[in-house]
């Protein structure tokens, strides 16, 4: 299984956010973003995840379902932890259990098949199932966010600074599961600082470019609507 | 348990658990047909004539009370995000959010409205009519609402806007709905008629307002 | 002339500079000679005396209120299906005048009324289904303005003016079927086509007036907000990056 | 022309009301658009004096 993006280019609010981004990454690999902050690596994760629409550019997965697009392969784990407050643990991981699709795939082993509260224990969040989650703490609140991806096999982890509001002991834990998704043959492509020691991690460095002048857009449009498409 | 029983089962829990707002509907409808008495006056006659429209009204207000916060909830925290990326049809995922916003803020008006039909001295049969046109009709309001919601989910403060968007497009199934209560007590038309286009309408709206939700949550999630 | 020049906002403004002299000269006549028309061609009605005069206004307006919102629903589509860059600049530039219209439609139409009825404000099914238009106007505008990033904007307005569209005529059915339902008020019984050709014909002049005076001001509008697309840009671009035009961009690295 | 104000018989004020509401409303509408039009035409010199090169401008040399 390959993912490859050809040229990505983004807009956000009339905004150019970034332009040519070209990179591919197969299975069992691990795709680091980094760059300064608000250069728009949030936003080419986002656009991976189908969220945002790109500008022009074309993204393809190879290997993967053939009537599934790219995003029904992932899983996101953003800024945002996507929990309901009046919901205890398990009512809101069960839900995403039965809500997500999972992915099966060949040469895609996963040990992402956990049941909700078996997920729970593995990320030592076990106590508070039938807690609200309003009373769960920030860190504990990101363990079960992060808990989705372990309910729900699917081989893309699409993940935003996944370590923010983890103490030490969560951070390793979600290097160990990071692992073991890279090794069961699955992709990660992370926007983090965390020094991940995995074999075969590659690095996307975003800059800015040199000022030169894009030819490849028609100019007049900037600042319009999608003008790629029509012409 | 599939996906959309799942959904409905979780946004129907929020909204009947403490802070949801299932109930804050059937108050406010309370308190919208109560306040009518003191501006149109105690006259029992000339209440049970705009009783109806008084109840109808009320619903149509409480609807759209609750609806800003259908889609707006889930976009600030993240939910909105991870339910469009899922791969499952948004218009199905707003199709399951109506129906559980209906469950819980729509039906309990229906359930109520014979309560306070007998503040505004309504007669059996006229209240039998009302409650018949608000089970049919309120299912139009809130998927006409969920358009409302899904173009202005981006906004801050979307209730206010939305409100002013969606009255207009409501005012067929406010127009169908008292009319058919009336026509029940002895009005000049049938009773029939007027519930039919209300159904009608009802039916379009199931399909207009999925479709028109899923497209501006869509073009909303960037 | 395709229709892929007037995608090109450069060049569709030149087209505008170019055209608009003749566009101003052509709406100034034609509305001169409806007013002369209007005043001295068409003779008085026997009944309503010199007020059927008011339908020479309220009758092209009406017609301009829904041809107005007629074309923003095209420019909808144009926005949501062809991704027609100016589609939704046409768009918001009509509604503004669509509601103009509407006012005036509403305005002229109830002072019709007033001899015959002696209120200011007459629930007849026309005015009623005009003033529900008014109020889909002034929500279509209350949402542009409200959502300040113009792309998203416009693909929201877009979707809630198709579904206007898709409404109006549902809309137009139950006001006229209330309508009937209650007082059978009628304030204009001139909707037949039985109309005397020396009523007909100044009417239809105005008509043509509004029409272009619409489409004068709709390039003019469309204009200014081509203009403040533009300036938007450029504040984004002096803002977003320490070179004015540094453009991001990323590669793969090994290390 | 005047003896077209003379011979108005009743009601002559509600057509008077009509259109100058007319007029008001096209003149508002063209005032509108033109004092807009005059004020974006300035901004847009004021920041292409100020160098900030809209993309679509040859760069100067």
């Amino acid at each position: 299984m390959k993912l490859i993006c050809d040229s990505l280019t983004c807009e956000r609010g009339g905004r150019r956010v970034f332009e040519n981004v070209t990179f591919q990454i197969s299975s069992g690999e691990a795709l680091i973003v980094r760059g300064p902050n608000g250069v728009g690596k949030s936003s080419l994760l986002r656009v991976i995840a189908g969220l945002v629409a790109v500008r022009s550019g074309k993204m393809a997965l190879e290997g993967g379902i053939e009537d599934r697009t790219v995003p029904e392969h992932c899983h996101y784990f953003g800024h945002l932890d996507a929990l309901k407050p009046s919901l205890t643990a398990l009512e809101n991981l069960s839900f995403w259990r039965s809500f997500y699709e999972p992915v099966e795939l060949a040469g895609f082993s996963s040990d992402a098949t956990l049941g909700a509260s078996e997920a729970l224990e593995t990320l030592e969040i076990g106590h508070t199932a039938h807690l609200p989650a309003a009373f769960l703490s920030a860190g504990q609140r990101r363990r079960l966010s992060l808990a989705r991806l372990l309910v729900v096999p699917r081989p893309i982890w699409i993940m935003d600074e996944p370590s923010s509001a983890l103490d030490a002991a969560s951070e390793r834990t979600l290097l160990g599961l990071m692992a073991s998704h890279i090794n069961g043959g699955g992709i990660i492509i992370a926007a983090t600082h965390l020094p991940l020691d995995l074999p075969n991690t590659k690095y996307l460095e975003f800059s800015r470019g040199d000022g030169r002048d894009d030819e490849g857009l028609a100019e007049d449009y900037d600042g319009f609507g999608d003008s790629g498409d029509f012409l | 348990m599939n996906w959309m029983t799942a959904l409905f089962v979780r946004e129907f829990k929020i909204a009947a658990r403490v802070g949801g707002g299932a109930l804050i509907g059937v108050l406010f409808f309370l308190a919208v047909v109560t306040v009518f008495p003191f501006g149109v006056g105690p006259d029992l006659k000339m209440l049970a004539r705009i009783g109806a429209a008084v109840l109808w009204i009320g619903a149509l207000l409480a609807t759209l009370l609750g609806l800003d916060r259908l889609f707006q909830a889930d976009r600030e925290d993240g939910t909105l995000d991870l339910l469009l990326m899922s791969g499952r049809p948004p218009e199905l995922i707003v199709l399951v959010k109506c129906a559980a916003h209906w469950a819980a803020t729509g039906l309990p008006l229906v359930i109520s409205a014979p309560v306070l039909a007998l503040f505004v001295n309504l007669e059996p049969t006229a209240i039998g009519a009302v409650t018949l046109t608000l089970l049919v009709g309120t299912p139009a309001l809130t998927l006409i609402g969920a358009v409302g919601a899904g173009v202005t989910v981006s906004l801050r403060r979307g209730g206010v806007l939305l409100s002013i968007l969606v009255i207009p497009l409501a005012i067929p199934v406010l127009i169908f709905g008292v009319s058919a209560a009336t026509a029940a007590v002895g009005g000049p038309t049938p009773f029939l008629t007027p519930l039919l286009y209300l159904c009608a309408i009802s039916l379009f709206a199931l399909v207009l307002g999925p479709v028109a939700a899923g497209a501006a949550l869509r073009v909303a999630s960037d | 002339m395709t229709l892929y020049d007037l995608a090109n906002p450069t060049r569709f403004l030149s087209l505008v500079e170019r055209i608009m002299p003749w566009l101003i000269g052509a709406t100034v006549l034609a509305l001169a000679t409806g007013l002369y028309m209007a005043f001295f061609y068409a003779p008085e009605d026997y009944q309503q005396g010199v007020t059927v005069r008011i339908m020479f206004v309220h009758v092209p307006s009406a017609w301009l209120a829904l041809l107005c919102y007629a074309m923003m629903a095209g420019s909808s589509i144009g926005t949501l299906v062809w991704k027609h860059p100016l589609a939704d600049v046409s768009a918001k530039a009509a509604a503004p005048l669509g509601a103009a219209f509407t006012f005036l439609a509403l305005f002229s139409g109830s002072i019709w009324a007033k001899p015959m009825w002696g209120t200011w404000w007459v629930w007849d099914a026309r005015l009623t289904s005009f003033l529900v238009l008014f109020i889909m106007y002034l929500g279509i505008i209350a949402l542009w303005r409200t959502m300040d990033d113009p792309i998203k904007a416009a693909k929201a307005n877009a979707i809630l003016t198709l579904v206007g569209v898709i409404n109006l005529p549902i809309i137009k059915f139950s006001v006229d079927w209330w309508n009937t339902l209650h007082q059978p008020a009628s304030v204009f019984r001139t909707d037949g086509p039985a109309l005397h050709s020396s009523i007909l014909v100044p009417l239809l002049v105005m008509a043509g007036a509004f029409t272009l005076f619409f489409i004068m001001m709709h390039l003019m509008f469309m204009r200014n907000e081509i203009y403040a697309r533009r300036i938007r840009a450029m504040r984004m671009r002096a803002a977003s990056a320490a070179q004015p035009h540094a453009n991001v961009t990323a590669q793969i690295r090994e290390v | 022309m005047d003896s077209f104000f003379a011979d108005l018989p009743r009601h002559a004020e509600y057509v008077a009301a009509v259109y100058l509401m007319a007029v008001a409303v096209f003149g508002g509408l063209l005032t509108v658009a033109l004092v807009v039009k005059k004020q974006r035409v300035k901004e847009l010199a004021e920041l292409e004096a100020a160098g900030i090169r809209r993309r679509s401008a040859k760069k100067q040399g």
